[in-house]
Order: structure tokens, then C-alpha cells, then sequence
């Protein structure tokens, strides 16, 4: 990927990222949020992982946005009266944002292996989706059974937490 | 065999639990794991060593030397037979109850499990796992079904016994720390193995020694872990105290002579406090027991709390036993951790068929009770006699071992002191046993003593097994001790 | 312009948490918070992908463990969500609200 | 047969006891019967043992622990069992017989002859022991026994009071017996009489050792044999069925003691010491037992001092080193004093349970065979020449005389005091007119009742001459008996102290019963002779009481309270408490803000990063 593209998404997907913390309106933050995750999808793309950017875009910008819009839309959300942010909170969270950022400055500036550029991709027998599938089943299988028992779990829940006459 | 014998109240607790059956099942679940028990007991071997009827499944997890292993040796035969019997009785001393009567029947087959598997266990993972097992139907027995201060004594009892379990994990884990790593394991009979062949340094012993005292002590409500156990006696429904303080009780002590004797045989010798070993601080802890804690029985007003008091302080003269270090000394020990179930169980059972009459135990509003029950004056006469070592009885045979023992051949002098001081103990029980006799059997009767009816039927046999089997060990504990000796003399090793 | 290294990814997704985390301490609907957790997820596959990109194994091919891991966290996300936003709408129609500051029962 | 026979003895009342628990308590005459044949039986196996002459070692072990212990039930005959054997069953036997009618219509009839089959039990285990630690077993058992009895009339508050601190007391007595038997096992290593004897050069390698050896043992006889100051228990143990107190409480139980000092006098002999303590103690308690029983006015309970005062001579005795002498009197003593106590029943019996001496008077003609044999009975035990009691206490004030001037000093003017009170009970009791209405209506009890009395009477009469005595201690243990060389002085003394004693009490008492004045409530006022701290059994009782309630109950109350306010209530509640209050402190940290929840956690990373990372 040439770097061109990657500071370019890279920018883009930070600045939606922002957008959604800034914004007042849940729709737009939303919004943003399918923006940010359009962006990360290309940056998946351009670290070749085909199949994590599509399913990236699939689920999320497909599946879990709709979900987020159809709730803000079915509670009438509206955008936040109150004052947006209150001093204590800003402090708190700007001094834990900014406190990490410093320290994962001081980390990747000793870790001198991240300085390397990415070594040569050789050529693939398969492609890329198969490939996962193919660790997927062989390697992970147990726990990707696990999940699957999980995602059942989580619509049973989804189910009765949504039952009218929640006790 | 074995496993029979501890799935017998396991199965019937559950089928009880589940709805099935009334009380007669209880009762012949207890009758049968008696006759299994002596089964066992004419069966087995005594002139071998070690364990008999041993029965194991390969490791429970790959790595590590943990299964599922059942096996009797004399002492867990004697355990056992203790158990089964107060279990008979207790069965027949259930209260009557309106509702959920199967619950609690099936509760209190379920402590009766919990120790029988406790004793059993040849693995030391099961034989934690079922005493605690067997405590908690006895938490919910006293919460739920006890009297006076049930919930506060249930609450009482949960934390102070549940605080000495954790010191005696982590005692056990300390123990099995100590060994080196190939030779972990927690089979009984190797780690016995490993004691003999001394495999823990003297010095790293006393840190293991202390927690598993400890841990068992509050168990056995050692001096001073004690006040635990009179309220929770008091509270407690007339089997549920008959079953712990006759048997669970022993479970502690069971431990001490299983692990610590044999596992940490030079603990005791080391010094702990200036030149005192920590054998002089146990022979401190039981002297409070068996002093202190004797004149506190002394000034009890009410029944139930005496006996509960009373079982306290006669831990002290089990302890003595094994203080001794010898094997008259531990012979007493183990024969009168049977007596004294045996006894305390037959003496509860007498005050709990008293408080259903009266309601109250109090010495001051009962009296000459022995005109309109005979039978259960005579039973807590025996009872009674022989709590307080009267000769005839087994308890007299084993506290005679256990002073011999405290002045056998190696004895320190302060040993020796703490024994002649112990044997006060004896005047001290008296004291407060009879006056409680007086109190509750002899003198004019009350308006309300007059009243009672005395035991009849099939109750009257299952309260004299108690006082019956004591008379045999006193009369002969020779039979007994042929079980304990080989058994014993393994531990001292 | 120089080559793209590891770090760079790292950073990009050091940043992308540090908006998410921020973005969870400052707001206060908790739709919006829970949006913020997506973002706070999502940085960390992006270094998960990163890390898979820079472990090329002997065959030649990227480290496809750290792909298959980022596939399970989509996965559990998916599910987190649904089950999250029932119990916003669960609460949501028992306090009326979707106010992080009114939603204090928790207390004391 | 030999080895069956000592068997026989034991066991026979074993059986009926048992039998009488277990099977025949609703039976009244089963009871009886079993009882009955189970001590005849013992007596015939005795007689047997006593006619052929024969020693016996038989045993079998109780607790077998290998070298560690040994412990046996081993039974051993010799002249000294003989004797014992002979009087508890002889005078057991005719008790039973006398109970029989005694307590014909007595509700617990059953209980009452178990009891007393039980005793004859344990009191024979105590005199066929072969060993300490089997003597100790037997010891209690008497104990219990004697509890049993005392406390016959349970719901009678003063009878369960009574069997209580007869238990009480012996148990202190029991206590030292038992550190007793441990100090000689932990110095011997074995716990039989034959054994301790072959290595007695062990124990007396340590004197000091030997004499606190030998006192501890001591203390077990001064429980039992209701020595000073453990003598509180005996007339209070009146209170039971007066069979039993002559039985238990005159002629047996309490004289274990003296017979358990005989049988290990050979520990004692090395230790001046110890036998001075002994020779202390026996002496004081018959002086002053003496001096209480002059002012008595219980005829029982005169009887129990007179015996605690024999008692006392018995163990003074043995202290000035005349074993055989005690033992001799310890014989004699069995027969005129379960004569006197079975007497005295007699006459409790006809006048309905009135025990007050001066409640009673002109017995002598309603009951004269009563009369006729209590006069025997009394005579015998006040050292009348030629009568039973006069060469049996004589044997010990000669072998004083040689040892130990203050104690036949003791002994002597307990001869007098025994004479001046034992008078004045049969002066008030059996002379003068009847003094109440029960007293005149007074009358002879049936033969079950009077033959007993006979016999008894006259084995008083002769069990004190030579060939008599001869024929049952055998020659080599008779010899022991009058091992002091004879000082005429001695006899002349006693009986100046018996006729000095009689005449006074005569002078003093006859004069007044004759005394209308006496028919009163003030009856009191009017003895002759009044000294309340007699009366008042030097105020012994009393300050136990005091010292019980002040020391053993006071501390008691004390621990109870600290046990449950302090131990439980502070310490075991405080740690408790601690944990609550730093849960409630946590607690705190729960304020409910998500967001702030979130902002510690993240704080938390970052700090902890910078630890990691640093």
C-alpha cells in the first residue's frame, strides 16, 4: 500500500473517530462511525487481509449500524441538551487519553522490531479466504464452535431482554 | 463395597430430596449402612496394616496424582462404625415435622454421607471435599430448622468453621508444597510413606504444622477457637447436633492423627517460643480446653449449652492423646474420639427429647425428671458416667490411655505437668455433669416433669445402642484396640 | 516518503483507542458511549491485523492466527451489540432515559 | 477350681446386676431373688477360699498395647483378700437378708437391689485386684454405686444433694489416687502390687519421689475412707436406705481405704514422711470426729461420726506402721458397726422414719431384742474387755505406743470420747419412757430383720479372741497383728478410757431424760452438754461451702463471663466486626457514576503501563 493511501485513510478513519465523540446528534455519530470503519476496512485491505476488510464492512457497516440507527431511531433520540461535556469529565478523560498516548509513544519508540518496513508477501498457492477458513476450521475449530454456541446465547438473551413485560 | 456404603444416604438423600419415600426410608438407609458397616467390620483384617477394600479410578486429570480412591484402615473402620451408629440414632430422634419433613431427613443423611465419605477417602482431595460436603446440610439444618438463635448460631458456625477449612487448605497446600515435585501427590497412603522417610526438613515442617493445627483445631474447636460450638449445639435440631459434635466433629481429629502425626512427626519438636516446642503449645491450648473451658461448663445454666460446653472440653483429652506422641497415648486418643461420639451423641439426644417436652432447658425450671422418664434418665445417667470416665465405660479405658500415655517413657516434665493437671479435668466434669443430672432427673419433680412421657418402642433400642457399644469398649477395648494398634503404630512410624 | 513500518499501524491504532477511550469517559448518552467501545474494539484489530501482516511465515503468507483472532472479536462484537443495545432499550423503557448520570442504582 | 472360685466372686454379682437392669427391673421378687442368690453365692465361694487357705493369681489383660502398656484385670487372693472377702460378703449377705423386709415397701425395690448387686461388684473388685490401675477401676465403680444408693430417694432434694458430694469428694480423693498410680507406673513401668514390690529399689531411689508417690496414693484413701478433710461426704451419704449405710458407709466402702493402705504398705514403709502424714491425719480425724459425734442428735448420723472416728484409728494405724493391727480393727469394726447401723434401722424402721435420739426413749422395753443387740454393738465398739472392739483397738494403741505418743494420745482419749457418746446415744434412745407417740408404740421388726442382728451380735461378741481371728487371717497374717511388743500400761489405759467414758455419759444423761421438761420442743435446751462448734462439726461444712462458692464457683462465673463477653464477644466479634467495617469502608468506592468507574479503570492501565514499561 503506498503510504499516500495510508496516511490518507489513516486521517480520515482518526478524523470520523473524532466526529463521533464530538458529535451531539447519536445519527451522525453513527454516521461517523460507519465512515471511521469504511476507512479502517481499507486500511485491512491494504495489510492484505481481504477477508477481515470485507467482513469488516459487511458486518459492521452492514449489520451493526443498522442496528445502532434502527435503535436511535425507535427510542426518538435527540441530540443531548445538556451541556456536552463537563469539566471534571473532560480533564478526567483528556489526562487518561493523553496519558496513554505518551506511553504508547515511549513504547513504540524503543521497540525497535515496529521500525522495520513490512518484509515481501510470497505468492499464494490459495487465497486469502481460504486461507482463514482453512486455520479457521483445522486450527480453531473448538472455539469457533464456542462461538457459535455464544451468538446463539446472545439472540436467546436479546430475545427475553426484549420481551415486553421484562420482570 | 465401600462406594456401596457411601452412595446408600447419598441415594436416599437424593430420592428424598427428589420426593420420594417418608421417613422409613431414612431409617432404613441408616439401619442398612449399619449393617454394611459391620459387615466391613467383621470382614476386615486385623492383623494387616494399612488400607483394606481399597477401590480407585485412574487419575481424575491427566498430570496430576488426584483420584477417586476408597479404602478402610483400622482407625477409619472405628470412624466409620461411629458414624453408622449415631447415624441410627439420630434417624430415630428426627423431629416431626409439618412440611418439607424430607429436606431435612435428606440433609441429615447427607452429613452422615459427608463424614462416612471423609473417612473413607484415601485421596486427600475427596477427603476435604466431603467433610465439606457433610457442612453444609448442617448450615441449613441449623438456619432453617434450629431453635432460640438459629440464624445468628447458623451464620456463627458457617464463618468460624468456614475460616478453618481455608487454614486448613491452605495447610494442605503448604503440605503438599513442601514435597519435592516428583513425589506430590495426594493419595493418602503415599504421602504416609513420604512422612516416614522424613521427606520434609524438620525446619520447614512447623509452618505446615501450624496451619493444619490450626485449621483442624477450629474444626474441633480447640481452646481458644471454641465459642463456635456450644451455641451452635444449642440452636442446632437434636440430629444435627448428635451428627456433628458426635461425628463431624471427629473429622478434625481424624485429620490430626492422619496428617500432621505422621506427615510432620518433628514439628512437635521444635521450638516455636524461647525453648517451648510446639508441643508445649498444644499441651497449653488443651490444658484451656480441658481447664478453662471446664469451669465455663461449670457455670452454664442451661442444658443444652453444658453438653455443648462439655464436648469442648472433652476435646482437650483427645488432644492430650495425641500430644502424647506414643502409642498409648494416640490409642486413648482415637478410642475415646469414638466414646466420646458416642456419648455426647446419646446425651443430645436425651436433651433434645427434654426440650420437646419442656421447650426450655434451663436447670432451674426442671426437676426430678427421672420419676416419669426412667428410661431416658437411666440413658443419660450412662451417658453421662461415662462422659465423665466412669470405669465400665469406653471413655474411661481411653482416658486411662491417654494419662498413661502422658507419662510414658520420653515424656517431658511438662508433659507430665499438663497431664496431672488434665486429670483435674476429671473432678471438673463431674462437678458440672452431675449437677446437671441432679438438676434435670433427681429431686422433687416439676409441675410440668411430671408430666412426660418416657421413649417407647423402637426409639428405646436405638438410644440404648449408644450407651450399649460404650460399655462394650469399656469392657473390652482390647477388641477395638486390635483394629487401632496396627494402624496406629504406622502412624507413629 | 519513507516505507510504512509496523509503527506506524501501532500508532494509528494507539490513536483510534485513545478517541474511543476519551470518547467513553466524555459522553454521556450510552448509545454513544457504546459506540465509542466499537471504536476502542476495532484498534485493537487493526494491530492484531498489523501484527499478522508483519509475521510472514516461511511459506510466505501472512500469520493468519491474529486474522482468525480478529474474526472471533467481530464475531463476539456482533453478539455484544445486539445483547447491548436490548438491554438499552430494556432500560430504556423502564427509566426513560439513556442518560449515563441518571442511571445510578448502583450506588451505595 | 482354685482360679474359677475368685471368678465366682466377681462375677456373680455382675450377673444379677445386669440381669436386674436389663431384664427383671419390673419384677420386684425376681430382683430380690437374683440379689440375693448372687451374694449368697459369693459368700459360699469365699467361705471355700477362706476354709482351703489357698493363694490365687489369676489374669486377664483389659488393654494390651504391647510394651507401651499393659493393663490387666488380674485377680489375687492371699490371707489379706481372705479377710476382706469374708467381711464384705459376710456382712453383705446379711444386709441383703435385712433389706428385704427393710425395703419390702419400697417403690424402687428393683433399682435399690441392683444397685446393691453392683456394689457387691465393684467392692469385691477392689479387695481380688491384682493391680493399682484395676483398683482404681473398682474404685469408682464403688463410687457410683454408693452414688446409686445415696440417691435411692432421688426425688428427696437432701438425698441427691447428698449422693452428689459423696461422688464430689471421692473424685478429689480419686484425682490423687490416680497421679498417684501414674508417678509409680511412669518410675515402675508396670502397675501390679507383685511387680512394684520386685522393683521397689527403682522408687525409693528417689525419696522425695517415693513420698509424693506415696501421699498422692494416700489421697485416693482419704476420699474414700472419708479421712479429714474429705470426710464432709460421709454423714451426709445418711441420707440413703439405712442398709446401704451399713453396708457401704460402715463396714466396707469407707474401710477400702484402710484396705488399699494395707495392700501397698510396702510403698509407704520407706517413706517416714509419708507414714507420719498418715498417722497425722488418721489421728486427727478420730479425735475429731469424736468430738462432732458427742453432740449429735441423728442416731445415724452419730453412727457416722463413731465411724468416721474408727476410721480415723484404722489410718493412724496404718501410719504408725501396725497394718496388721488396722486390719484386725477394720474386721472387728465390719461387724459391731453394720450391727449398730442395722440396728439403728431397726428402730428407724419401727418408729417411721424417726431418726432423733430424743424423740425416742424406753426402747429398751418395747424392743428388747433390738436393745439387747445394739447394747452388744455398743459395748463391742466402746472397747468393753472381752468384747470384739477392746482387743482390736488395743492392738493399734500398743503398736502407737511404741511409734508415737501423740497419736496414742488421740487414740485414747477417742476411746473415751467413743464410750461418752455411744453411751449417751443408748442412755437417750433406749432408757427413761417413750418421749413421743411413734417412740411408745415402738416394737421388735420380723426375723428377716432381728436374725441378721442376732449373728451379727455375736460375731461381735467373738471375732475379737485368737483362735477365732486365727482361724480367718490365717497364722503368717495374724502374726502381723500384734507385731508390738505387749506393755500391760497400754489395756489398762483403755479400759480406765471405756469406763471413764461410760460412767460419765451415765452420770450425765440418765439424771436427764427423766426431765419432764424434755417432752418439749426445747429438748435441746436440754442436754447437759452443749457446745455449738461440736454441734456444728467445727463449721467444716460451712466453710467449703464458702471456699466451693468463693474459688471453683466464682471462677467459673468469671471465665463464663469472660468466655462469652470477652473471647466471643470481643475478640472472636471483633474480627468480625473489623471485616465488616472495612466492607462498609469499600463500600464507599461505589458511587455509582459509570463514567467515573471507567475513568479509574483507565487510569489504572495507564499507571500500570508505566510500571511495566518504566
Amino acid at each position: 500500500m503506498s503510504p499516500i493511501l495510508f496516511w490518507l485513510f489513516t486521517a480520515l478513519m482518526l478524523a470520523f473517530g473524532t466526529s463521533v465523540v464530538l458529535n451531539r446528534d447519536p445519527v451522525a455519530s453513527a454516521l461517523s462511525l460507519v465512515a471511521s470503519f469504511l476507512c479502517l476496512s481499507a486500511l485491512f485491505v491494504g495489510l492484505d487481509a481481504f477477508f477481515i476488510g470485507v467482513i469488516q464492512i459487511l458486518v459492521y457497516a452492514g449489520a451493526v449500524m443498522v442496528l445502532f440507527l434502527f435503535i436511535i431511531m425507535l427510542l426518538d433520540l435527540k441530540a443531548e441538551q445538556r451541556r456536552q461535556f463537563n469539566r471534571l469529565s473532560l480533564a478526567g478523560g483528556g489526562a487518561v487519553a493523553v496519558g496513554f498516548m505518551f506511553e504508547l509513544l515511549h513504547v513504540l519508540n524503543s521497540f525497535s522490531i515496529g521500525k522495520n518496513p513490512f518484509p515481501p508477501l510470497g505468492v499464494a498457492r490459495l487465497d486469502d479466504v481460504r486461507q482463514v477458513g482453512i486455520t479457521l476450521f483445522t486450527q480453531f475449530n473448538l472455539p469457533f464452535q464456542t462461538v457459535g454456541v455464544l451468538v446463539l446465547v446472545a439472540s436467546v438473551g436479546v430475545i427475553v431482554l426484549s420481551r415486553r413485560e421484562l420482570k | 463395597m465401600l462406594t456401596t456404603l457411601l452412595l446408600i444416604p447419598i441415594v436416599t438423600a437424593a430420592a428424598l430430596f427428589l420426593g420420594f419415600g417418608n421417613r422409613t426410608w431414612a431409617k432404613g438407609s441408616a439401619l442398612l449402612q449399619l449393617a454394611l458397616t459391620l459387615a466391613l467390620w467383621f470382614r476386615y483384617n486385623q492383623a494387616k496394616a494399612g488400607y483394606q477394600f481399597v477401590f480407585e479410578t485412574n487419575p481424575l486429570f491427566p498430570g496430576v496424582d488426584l483420584r477417586y480412591s476408597v479404602g478402610v484402615d483400622g482407625l477409619s473402620l472405628v470412624m466409620l462404625l461411629l458414624t453408622a451408629l449415631v447415624t441410627v440414632t439420630a434417624v430415630w430422634f428426627l423431629p416431626n415435622l409439618e412440611k418439607r419433613a424430607n429436606l431435612f431427613d435428606g440433609s441429615v443423611l447427607l452429613i452422615s454421607a459427608g463424614a462416612t465419605g471423609a473417612f473413607l477417602a484415601k485421596d486427600l482431595f475427596f477427603f476435604y471435599a466431603f467433610h465439606e460436603l457433610a457442612l453444609v446440610p448442617t448450615f441449613l439444618l441449623i438456619g432453617l430448622w434450629g431453635t432460640g438463635e438459629r440464624q445468628a448460631a447458623a451464620w456463627k458456625i458457617t464463618i468460624y468453621l468456614g475460616v478453618g477449612s481455608i487454614v486448613l487448605l491452605a495447610g494442605l497446600v503448604d503440605l503438599l508444597m513442601a514435597l519435592p515435585v516428583s513425589s506430590r501427590t495426594f493419595d493418602l497412603q503415599a504421602l504416609q510413606q513420604l512422612g516416614a522417610a522424613h521427606m520434609i526438613p524438620a525446619a520447614a515442617q512447623i509452618r505446615p504444622w501450624f496451619l493444619l493445627t490450626i485449621g483442624f483445631g477450629i474444626l474441633i474447636s480447640l481452646f481458644p477457637f471454641h465459642s463456635w460450638a456450644a451455641p451452635a449445639y444449642a440452636s442446632a435440631p437434636t440430629p444435627v447436633a448428635m451428627l456433628h459434635s458426635g461425628v463431624l466433629k471427629k473429622f478434625g481429629l481424624y485429620g490430626m492423627v492422619r496428617l500432621v502425626l505422621p506427615f510432620l512427626p518433628d514439628a512437635f519438636h521444635q521450638p516455636v517460643w524461647g525453648s517451648y516446642t510446639a508441643q508445649d503449645l498444644l499441651l497449653v491450648a488443651l490444658l484451656g480446653n480441658i481447664l478453662y473451658v471446664g469451669l465455663v461448663t461449670i457455670s452454664q445454666r442451661k442444658l443444652d449449652f453444658m453438653i455443648g460446653y462439655s464436648s469442648v472440653m472433652h476435646m482437650g483429652y483427645i488432644f492430650l492423646g495425641l500430644a502424647s506422641l506414643n502409642l498409648a497415648g494416640l490409642s486413648g486418643a482415637c478410642l475415646l474420639m469414638f466414646a466420646h461420639g458416642l456419648s455426647v451423641a446419646a446425651l443430645f439426644a436425651v436433651s433434645g427429647t427434654i426440650r420437646d417436652h419442656e421447650g426450655s432447658l434451663r436447670f432451674d425450671r426442671l426437676g426430678g425428671a427421672s420419676k416419669s422418664v426412667p428410661f431416658l434418665g437411666i440413658c443419660f445417667a450412662m451417658a453421662a458416667f461415662a462422659s465423665i470416665g466412669l470405669p465400665g465405660f469406653a471413655n474411661f479405658a481411653s482416658e486411662t490411655m491417654v494419662f498413661f500415655g502422658g507419662f510414658s517413657p520420653g515424656a517431658t516434665s511438662f508433659q507430665k505437668t499438663a497431664t496431672i493437671l488434665a486429670l483435674w479435668g476429671v473432678v471438673i466434669s463431674a462437678v458440672y455433669m452431675l449437677r446437671a443430672y441432679k438438676a434435670v432427673f433427681l429431686g422433687q419433680p416439676t409441675a410440668t416433669s411430671a408430666k412426660w412421657t418416657d421413649l417407647a418402642g423402637s426409639a428405646r433400642f436405638a438410644l440404648a445402642l449408644l450407651p450399649l457399644t460404650l460399655l462394650l469398649g469399656g469392657v473390652f477395648p482390647r477388641y477395638f484396640l486390635g483394629y487401632l494398634k496396627p494402624t496406629l503404630e504406622a502412624a507413629l512410624r | 516518503m519513507n516505507p510504512l513500518t509496523l509503527n506506524h499501524y501501532l500508532l494509528a491504532s494507539g490513536l483510534l483507542f485513545s478517541i474511543g477511550f476519551a470518547g467513553v469517559l466524555l459522553r454521556r448518552n450510552i448509545i454513544t458511549i457504546f459506540m465509542c467501545l466499537e471504536l476502542m474494539l476495532n484498534a485493537a484489530n487493526l494491530s492484531l491485523v498489523a501484527f499478522s501482516r508483519y509475521h510472514v511465515g516461511a511459506d510466505g503468507l501472512p500469520n493468519y492466527n491474529a486474522q482468525v483472532l480478529v474474526f472471533f472479536i467481530i464475531a463476539v462484537a456482533a453478539a455484544e451489540v445486539a445483547v447491548g443495545l436490548a438491554i438499552i432499550v430494556a432500560l430504556y423503557r423502564a427509566r426513560q432515559t439513556t442518560h449515563v448520570e441518571d442511571l445510578v442504582s448502583l450506588k451505595f | 477350681m482354685e482360679s474359677t472360685l475368685p471368678w465366682l466372686i466377681l462375677l456373680s454379682p455382675l450377673a444379677s446386676a445386669s440381669l436386674i437392669l436389663l431384664f427383671a427391673h419390673r419384677s420386684k421378687a425376681l430382683s430380690v431373688l437374683l440379689s440375693l442368690s448372687a451374694v449368697f453365692v459369693a459368700l459360699g465361694a469365699s467361705l471355700l477360699l477362706v476354709k482351703n487357705a489357698t493363694d490365687v493369681l489369676t489374669a486377664i489383660p483389659w488393654i494390651d498395647l504391647g510394651p507401651a502398656l499393659k493393663l490387666g484385670i488380674g485377680l489375687k487372693v492371699d490371707a489379706l483378700t481372705r479377710v476382706m472377702l469374708l467381711v464384705v460378703t459376710g456382712v453383705g449377705t446379711l444386709v441383703h437378708v435385712y433389706s428385704t423386709v427393710y425395703m419390702a415397701e419400697d417403690e424402687g425395690k428393683s433399682r435399690f437391689f441392683g444397685a446393691l448387686s453392683l456394689f457387691m461388684f465393684s467392692m469385691l473388685g477392689i479387695v481380688l485386684a491384682d493391680n493399682l490401675a484395676m483398683m482404681f477401676i473398682f474404685w469408682e465403680l464403688v463410687g457410683v454405686s454408693s452414688f446409686l444408693l445415696i440417691g435411692h430417694w432421688f426425688t428427696k432434694e437432701s438425698a441427691a444433694k447428698a449422693a452428689n458430694k459423696a461422688f464430689l469428694t471421692n473424685r478429689i480423693g480419686d484425682f490423687g489416687f490416680m497421679s498417684g498410680i501414674l508417678l509409680v507406673w511412669s518410675t515402675v513401668g508396670t502397675v501390679e502390687f507383685a511387680g512394684i514390690q520386685e522393683n521397689l529399689a527403682k522408687l525409693t531411689a528417689n525419696p522425695t519421689f517415693l513420698t509424693l508417690a506415696g501421699l498422692c496414693l494416700f489421697c485416693g484413701a482419704v476420699g474414700k475412707s472419708a479421712q479429714m478433710p474429705l470426710h464432709v461426704w460421709l454423714p451426709d451419704a445418711m441420707e440413703g436406705p439405712t442398709p446401704v449405710s451399713a453396708l457401704i458407709h460402715a463396714a466396707t466402702m469407707v474401710a477400702a481405704g484402710v484396705y488399699m493402705l494395707a495392700r501397698i504398705f510396702f510403698i509407704l514403709e520407706p517413706s517416714a514422711t509419708a507414714l507420719g502424714v498418715i498417722a497425722t491425719v488418721g489421728a486427727i480425724t478420730a479425735l475429731m470426729a469424736a468430738l462432732m459425734a458427742t453432740q449429735q442428735n441423728d442416731i445415724k448420723r452419730i453412727l457416722a461420726y463413731s465411724t468416721l472416728s474408727q476410721l480415723g484409728l484404722m489410718v493412724a494405724g496404718i501410719g504408725v506402721g501396725a497394718w496388721g493391727a488396722s486390719m484386725f480393727h477394720l474386721f472387728t469394726h465390719a461387724f459391731f458397726k453394720a450391727l449398730l447401723f442395722l440396728g439403728s434401722g431397726a428402730v428407724i424402721h419401727a418408729l417411721h422414719h424417726e431418726q432423733d435420739i430424743w424423740k425416742m426413749g424406753g426402747l429398751r422395753k418395747t424392743m428388747p431384742k433390738t436393745f439387747l443387740t445394739f447394747a452388744i454393738g455398743t459395748l463391742a465398739l466402746t472397747g468393753m474387755p472381752f468384747l470384739a472392739g477392746f482387743f482390736s483397738k488395743e492392738a493399734i494403741l500398743l503398736a502407737a505406743w511404741h511409734k508415737s505418743m501423740p497419736v496414742f494420745a488421740a487414740g485414747l482419749l477417742t476411746s473415751l470420747l467413743t464410750a461418752f457418746y455411744m453411751t449417751r446415744l443408748v442412755v437417750v434412745a433406749f432408757f427413761g419412757h417413750p418421749r413421743t407417740d411413734a417412740a411408745s408404740h415402738g416394737h421388735d421388726c420380723p426375723a428377716g430383720m432381728t436374725v441378721p442382728l442376732l449373728i451379727l451380735a455375736v460375731l461381735s461378741a467373738i471375732a475379737g479372741y485368737a483362735g477365732f481371728a486365727e482361724a480367718i487371717f490365717g497364722k503368717e497374717l495374724f502374726h502381723h497383728v500384734h507385731a508390738a511388743a505387749a506393755v500391760t500400761l497400754v489395756p489398762a489405759l483403755a479400759v480406765g478410757a471405756f469406763v471413764l467414758g461410760t460412767v460419765g455419759a451415765w452420770m450425765l444423761y440418765h439424771p436427764a431424760i427423766k426431765d419432764p421438761a424434755i417432752f418439749k420442743d426445747a429438748y435441746r435446751i436440754k442436754d447437759p452438754v452443749r457446745i455449738p462448734l461440736f454441734a456444728n462439726k467445727f463449721y467444716i461444712d460451712e466453710i467449703y461451702s464458702a471456699l466451693v462458692a468463693g474459688t471453683q464457683d466464682m471462677l467459673a462465673g468469671f471465665l463464663g463471663w469472660f468466655d462469652h463477653f470477652i473471647l466471643d464477644g470481643v475478640i472472636v466479634r471483633g474480627i468480625c466486626a473489623i471485616t465488616w467495617g472495612a466492607g462498609y469502608t469499600l463500600r464507599l468506592l461505589q458511587f455509582g457514576n459509570l463514567q467515573g468507574y471507567a475513568f479509574f479503570f483507565g487510569a489504572g492501565v495507564v499507571v500500570l503501563l508505566y510500571i511495566l514499561t518504566k
